[in-house]
Parts: C-alpha cells; structure tokens; sequence
C-alpha cells in the first residue's frame, strides 16, 4: 500500500488543525486541500485582475492562469481540449446551462431519460424543462438494491430520447452507474447523454472519451476544491451545437441594440465575470489529485466502506441502502436504523465528533423508491481511517441506547 | 457548544406519549407542512367550535424533537383560536431564542438545549406551525 | 480629512505587496480586501461544511456563518431583512436570474426598458428574452456626455413598461443615473424596477429603501470581496412573487417524479451549493466597507479624477467620454486619443506600471453612440493616490510621442 | 516580461503604410471579422483568378499589431490560394508561439516582442483569419 491516509490528512488545513474530527460527510462537501487554497490565495494577492483581455502585466497573468486552470481540468477529465471546459458556479449550473441551452432545442413530446436515483439537482431542471416545453421525462428504474436497473433499458430510453441525464454515482448508495449500455442506446438513437459527475470526480480521474458521453457536470467543492466553481465539459460538437444560456459580458461576438453575435465555445457560455480565483483553486486541486496513487486510496476507502458495513450489520433494525458490493459502488454507505430518525442519531453522532448528514439528501425520488423518509449518510474520503469508522460505530451504539 | 442534555428522558418521554396521534373523523382545519431541508412531514388536523379547538390529531414523520412538539400540541392545545395559535408559533421561535416558555406551556423548557442547534429549531417549530396554519386554512375556507 | 489612501492600501494584500504598481482598473475588479479574503479563508480551513442543514457543529457553523454573511450583505443594502438577499455568482447572474424568473410572467407586446448606457451583462439577457417571449426593448436615450436623458423619460416608459432594468452608474462614463424619476414613473404604471449596481457598491453603502427598486443587483469581486459571489436582492414581495429560476438541490419544498414545490425566498433562488466561502468573504467585505469614511473617501477619488480630467485636457485628439461634473459622475474616467488606439495606448502604459483598459468595456450601444470603437478607462479606488494619476498621465505623454 | 520593443520603428512604419487599404470594385471573396473581446473589426476583400489572389483591400478598425499585420497581408498576400492562406495562418501562430516566420514573410519577426503578450495574439491573427476566411468564403460560395 502506497498510500498512507494521515499524511494525506496533512494536505487539509481544516482536517490537520482538527484531529478529532472524523470528518464523514464528503458527498455534501470535500474538504479543501492546501493546492486549492493557496492557487486561489495566490491569485488574489499577486495576480489579481480580470479576464476579460487586459492588456496589462496582472490581466495577462491572470488570463493565463485562468486559461491554464481549464487545461487542467481538460486534463483530469482527458478531455480533447481546454476549449471543452466551461467553467460554471457548480454542478447545478452546469446542468440546468444544459436543460435551458439544449432544451431550447427540443419539443412537446421528446423524451429526456434521467434515472430515479438521481440527485435534485439533476431531477428539478428537467422537471422545468417539462413545464417549459412539454418534454417527456422517461425513468429509468432500479434494482431493489438501487443500481439502475439496465434491464429496462430498452422499453425506457426509446427513439423519442434526445438526451439520457444520468448520475455517474448516486449520492445516497453510492452505486456506481453501468454507463456504457446507457451511452450505446442513447447513440443508437442519435440522443446526447449528460453524466452529473458530483460524485465520482473525487474518487479518480474520469476519462470522458472513454465514457463517450457528451456533456460531463461537476463542483468544486466536492473535489477538494473551492465552493462557487464547477465545470461543465462538452464534447467540441455537442457545445458548438448548442446556443447560449445567459446573456452578459465576456460571452458576445459583437452586440448592437438590433442583434447580438456570440463567442464561439467555452467563452459562449461564461456570461459574466467567471469565478476566476475559484476555478484557479479547482484547476490546482485537480492538478494535484491527478499525480495522486488512486488505486491505493480507493482500495483504503472500500476496506473503510467495509468496516463499516461490517460493523453495522450487528445493528438491529437495519435497513441499509444500495447494492453491498463494493465494486459496484463508491465509498459512500447509507442506512436507516428503525424507530431512530436520521437527524436524531447525527446529533448523538456529533457528541463523538463525528459528522455524518441525516435527511433526504436532495433525492426524495429515491427515498420514496426505499419507502424511507430519510437516512444517515456517511461518505468515505481517503483521508479517514479506522478511527472515524470506530468513531461512528459507537456513537451509533450510543444513539441507539438513547433514542429507542 | 454541544448539549449533552438534548434528550433528556422527559423529552423521549413526551414524545413517545404522542398526545393527539392519529386522525379526526371530519376535521375542520388540516394541513400537511413539509420542513424543505429535511424532509420531515406533519399532517394536522383540528375540530373547532365557534373558532376554539376543540380536538387535535396529528401525524408525524419526523425526528424525536419534531415529535414531542407535536405532542406538546396534542396535549395544550385545545381551546386555542387562530390568533392566540398564531402567537404561540411566535411565543415558541422566542423561546428557542432564550425567553421564559409562555404560560401554560412549561414543557417548552424541554426544548431549551436545542437553542444552539439552530438547523434543529424548525423542526420543534413545525408542529406550531402547522397548527396555525390548521386553524388559517380554517378561517379562510 | 479623516482618510488616509496609504493606510487602506495596507488592507489590500496584493497591493501592500506591490507598490510599484498603479491599479487603476477597478471598475473591471477591485483588489481583495484583507477582510474577505481572511473571513473565506477561515470557513476553509477551520468551518469548511455544506450548508443544506446539516446537524453536526461544524454544519451549523458553516450555516451561521453563511446567514451572517446573508445579514452583512442585508445592512449595506438598507435592506428589510436578510432574507431580500439571494446569493448569486454575480451581477450577471443576478440579471439573468430576474430576466428568466420576472420574464416568465411577461408576453409579446410587453416592455422592457433599459437604457443606451447599459453593460452587455443588463442588455443581452433581455435581448434573449426579447427572442424567447417577444417582449418589446425600449431604450432611454442619452444626453451628448452620456447621461441617461430624462426628459425623455415620458415617451420611452409607457404604460406598457413592466421593468425598468437600468444601471446605477455607468461601467465607461461613471455617470450615476437619476433613478428617481425612473422609479417614480415604472410605480405611476405598475412596473418593476431592477438597478444594475454592479459599478455603485464599492463607492459606498446603498440604501435600497431610499431608492425605491425592487431588484438591485451586485458583485463580490468589483466590491474589494471575491471572485465567484454576487447578490440579487429583492424587495420581499417582489422576490415572493417570482417563480424560481435554476432547479436542484436546495431550492425545493418536496419533490416528488410528479411534482415539486419550492422554498421560500431566498433559498428558492439558490439551487446547488451556493459560494458559501464566498458569500462569507463577501459579507465580511461589505461589513468593513461599511464602516469607512465613505464621505472622506470619495472626495479623495473625486479630486483624483479631476486630476486625471485636468490632465488629460492638455493632450492633443482627447475625446472625453461622459459628464465633465464630478457631481453627476463616479471617478471612473474613459477617454480616446485620436490615432491612438485605447490597446496600443494601454500596452504603453503598461510599462509606467499603470494598470488600465482599453477597448468597448462590454458596452458596445454605448461606443456605438459616441462613435468610438474603444476607449481607454481609467477607474480609481481609495486606495489609488496623486502618484497613480501621474503616472497614467507621463505613460500617456510618451504614447502620444511613441505612437503617433 | 515586458517588451519595451514592442512598437519599433519598422513595425510603426509597416501600420502607416497601410498596403492594400481599401476597397475592391468587385471582390470575389469579402469578410468581415470582430475580435469578440477587444471589439476590433477587419473587413477584408480579394480578387481571384484560377483560386489565386490577383489583388487585396482591407479596412482595418484595430490596433497598431493589427493594422501592421493587415499591412502585411496587403503587401505579400497577392499569390496565395485557399490552401496556402490556411496554412498561412497556422504558421503566424506558430510565429507567435516562437517559432521562425515562413518562407517569404521575414517581417513577421517583427512581431516577436508580441509573444508573451498573449492577449495580443488574436490582434495580429485577425488579419491572416480574415485573409484565409475570404478564401474560404469565395470557394464555398
Ligand atoms: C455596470 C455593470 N454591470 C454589470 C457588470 C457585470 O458584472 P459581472 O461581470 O461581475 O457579472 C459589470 C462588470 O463589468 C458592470 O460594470
Ligand atoms: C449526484 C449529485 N448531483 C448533483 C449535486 C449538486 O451539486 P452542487 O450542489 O455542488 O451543485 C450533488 C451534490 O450534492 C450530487 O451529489
């Protein structure tokens, strides 16, 4: 093992002032590692200046360094290019970009294939593109265990798709998404395909010419970078294609009060002053994750996924969300405790200095489908260890003594 | 910062009483109020004569501070009007803030170690809110 | 006068490291002050967390922090509470969010009303509204210095008008718009009021009350806070009234496959994770700002502006754009020197260590109304100084002797 | 990092001298081009025979880098065909990026002190895209 979680801890400025914090709720948020807080620091105190073309030494820097964050999100992403990336405030923006740009393009009847573990943030948009255009939203089911059943593929992504909105990973189960049938039978109909990647970025570099996909959603903050930034990489031909979505400085071709002409891609869809420290921060953050022993680190967080499985599996009146295999999941590992409510157990949890959300986390579709009202989340980062999962096994032993 | 005392046995007490639990035959007011951050739900229902409560029923889907508030409701709030319910919701959020409980509702003080947890005070307060609420669809209808 | 430019330059880390530098493009971006960058970076690194409720004590740190931030931005508003303010990626953001949410209510026929003084970023969002509803633009016209032409008012806002979108200052010329009539006339036939503050917060507090909007929007980065924020504030009823703009995570009451309801404002307009370090850094911007001797301050840049404007007088080709009385103008001071384009002119200046513009500013109407293709554009903060207007002036003379 | 060169004599003296400035009787291939962030605008015409340029007119609302680059187009531009005008181009960015100026363009070199200003970059492309455009624009029409 190649990888050693307390030295990586020390990359976290947050989690190494805070040694007994057992930090457990990094699918809300990641903490942010040391590259990301002094790149964006960096700009702000040496380079600060706007992006839009200054002509003076701090615009140049601040262009370049701007422009080299893209290059490295292209690269995390193995993307074709940097013009493939647009920088967006997060995961959210960049889908709902997605939902307003090309559903302008789509008409009463079409169908959009989302799937029914998906997060609201990329459950809500398409909903309102329904109410928009009067697009049909076709779910793709699940297995009792929440993985998308592929099954069903057939009868639900049909020649009326033009877009399946796939989750790469469920924030509640972790269960990581059979992409490749999905992207095949969007292709086979000439539909786009769009992965909300908030959940699988922070486990690895993501190969989108593997995936095949067109358009790839994800936030900062969730990848150990700054909050307010997130990326939406489009395939060259599918973000030509598509119009802008708002208006504003930075994104025209040349504006007079008859008509306005737009920039070709990414600027076209960066309306506005980016959040350029932000994406700076991110750039750095993925530079960094990029060089990082993957394989090692996401070996340590599925035996801490374990442990945990292990250990709540002595608890009675469990049920546990998603499949138990950890190869088809992430590292992320939800669970009701009968006659206990979520946010009661969190509460005991952090008198144990452990901090795990309770609730519905944002995907009420899916709590519905497990026919529970909420659920405690705790989601595994390569910087815990044994000691958080410990942490929280007996603060669950304790909330189950105090609460039932 | 943190309450050790957030569940006192009184309060895991009140909220397995579940006064009120259940539903009325034909109510005169009902509400269903979702707390939209957590999820939780409280469906609630009141019988009224010339404006006063005269019967509660609620259900709740909520976590143990969500239920004892609903069965503080069940257990005082009958004989309540709409204005006097409408103050209490006020009287409630004061005294998550720090003020003495309003008389007649001695049990809020249960709900003192919540003060601090501010994410947590709607869902003491939801069950307060949902009996005004019960008691303006009421009014209005 | 109690205000010293030395000193308040000390807050600004970038240029207390850098004092050969002569800033001078603040109306583009204002440097970080050390109040923002220090209150973001303390949520990084010491109460890093989402803020969707959680219930473990570094969430409900993070969520009080974020609130306060919500509170700070409230009080430099002279807003009615904290919950008039929407956190957004920033003005151009905040503009589209109404153009999308007012604009849904709106049809073919209706008028907006701007004026020929707008950014790109309060003009284009409503040309694309134009093209989605069929709205009628109706554009105020200017007097020969730029100033927006109120005697004009009467035949440009009809009874057809339901928004005025027009800006408080303008981003070229710095002339402050007289928004009273304007006001008074959309009240007089029901029409909303929305006010582009992008270039007016960081000349001091406003008072949203006392001006009579119902929308007001502004950025971090333009308000010596960071890059990635801004604020939409609305009047409680006028933000009560509108639909929600972007859907996701955060944003909603219940979501069912069938339906969904929404927050309350201010959360209803905030889907995803909003910039929470960068609201924090923002609302500790604004709250040291608002303690300054703003009175002091601006007659410090004004006397640098007339500076400048005596200046420049004695140069050869000048074409002055906008109001010549600093009563009816901000220190930000735009001009042309003919044969001279505002690049070349800014590259040369650029070795006096003067940091300026050049080109169309994101206002293209406005050029066009002048005549000019470009401009080079000077913006001054309190922390600019007799020093950086003469340097601007010197890097100036050798252009002229360089390049013409 | 900056180039006190960057407006030489000879690269001021290319810009005045305008060659090709402007218009055409009856152009086979016309464009015009806007720089999106900088507004510069560049509207460029050939005369074609057999796919080669026989004449050039632009009329260049831009800076000194693009003026002098507009200057260059009309003094060596005549010859070239579609092909030849695409790879042009290429290699002006190439030039920019530091490598040697093409056969037949030595005064490209005095664009060098344009390299690390990169924002600048599109000012001294706009011309040659507008050159390769007016081709490509004539053999698709
Ligand atoms: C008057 C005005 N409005 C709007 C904007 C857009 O602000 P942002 O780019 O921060 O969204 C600017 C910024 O240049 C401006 O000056
Ligand atoms: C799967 C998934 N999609 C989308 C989002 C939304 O991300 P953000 O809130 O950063 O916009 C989240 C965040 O919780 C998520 O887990």
């Amino acid at each position: 093992m190649n990888f050693s979680p307390a030295k990586w801890r020390r990359h976290f400025p947050l989690l190494a002032a805070h040694h007994e914090l057992h930090y457990l709720d990094n699918a809300a948020t990641g903490q942010t590692c040391a590259a990301a807080l002094n790149a964006a620091t960096a700009f702000d105190t040496q380079s600060r200046a706007n992006v839009l073309r200054g002509t003076y030494r701090l615009a140049e820097q601040a262009d370049a360094a701007y422009e080299n964050a893209r290059r490295q999100a292209a690269a995390y992403l193995n993307a074709a290019g940097s013009e493939e990336v647009v920088f967006t405030a997060g995961t959210t923006a960049s889908i709902n970009l997605v939902a307003h740009a090309f559903g302008e393009g789509l008409h009463a009847g079409d169908e959009v294939v989302l799937s029914l573990a998906e997060h609201h943030s990329n459950f809500v948009p398409w909903q309102m593109l329904r109410e928009r255009r009067g697009v049909v939203l076709r779910l793709l089911p699940l297995t009792a265990d929440g993985r998308i059943d592929l099954s069903r593929l057939g009868e639900t992504l049909t020649p009326r798709c033009k877009l399946a909105a796939v989750t790469h990973a469920s924030n509640v189960t972790g269960a990581v998404t059979g992409l490749a049938p999905i992207v095949a039978a969007a292709r086979a109909v000439g539909a786009r395909v769009l992965i909300d990647g908030a959940q699988a970025v922070q486990h690895g570099p993501v190969d989108v010419a593997a995936l095949g996909a067109d358009f790839y959603a994800f936030s900062g903050h969730k990848a150990f970078g700054p909050t307010g930034v997130g990326v939406l990489w489009g395939r060259g031909e599918a973000l030509a294609a598509l119009p802008p979505f708002l208006g504003g400085g930075g994104m025209i071709g040349r504006v007079t009060v008859e008509e306005t002409t737009y920039a070709p891609p990414p600027r076209r869809f960066e309306a506005g002053t980016p959040p350029i420290a932000q994406a700076i921060g991110l750039g750095a953050a993925l530079d960094w994750l990029r060089a990082q022993p993957w394989a090692d680190m996401n070996a340590h967080t599925a035996r801490l996924a374990q442990r945990l499985i292990d250990g709540l599996a002595v608890l009675r009146g469990l049920t546990f969300l998603g499949p138990r295999d950890l190869k088809e999941r992430l590292p992320i590992v939800s669970f009701n405790l009968e006659g206990i409510h979520p946010h009661d157990a969190c509460q005991v949890l952090d008198e144990y200095g452990v901090a795990v959300r309770g609730g519905h986390h944002c995907a009420q579709p899916l709590m519905d489908f497990f026919g529970v009202q909420g659920a405690v989340r705790a989601s595994i980062a390569p910087y815990n260890d044994d000691a958080d999962i410990d942490a929280l096994l007996a603060g669950l032993q304790d909330a189950v003594r105090k609460l039932k | 910062m943190n309450s050790p005392d957030l569940y006192q046995q009184a309060l895991l007490d009140l909220a397995r009483a579940a006064h009120g639990a259940g539903t009325l035959p034909s109510p005169d007011g009902s509400v269903l109020r979702d707390s939209p951050l957590c999820g939780d739900r409280v469906r609630l229902q009141v019988a009224l004569e010339a404006g006063r409560i005269t019967a509660i029923a609620h259900d709740v889907k909520g976590c143990l501070l969500c239920r004892a508030a609903a069965s503080l409701v069940g257990l005082h709030g009958t004989g309540l009007n709409a204005t006097e319910a409408d103050a209490l919701r006020g009287q409630v959020a004061a005294t998550l803030a720090g003020s003495e409980p309003p008389p007649g509702w001695p049990e809020l003080a249960l709900f003192a170690p919540v003060r601090p947890h501010r994410n947590r005070h709607g869902c003491v307060l939801l069950p307060f809110e949902a009996l005004a609420a019960a008691l303006d669809s009421h009014s209005r209808a």
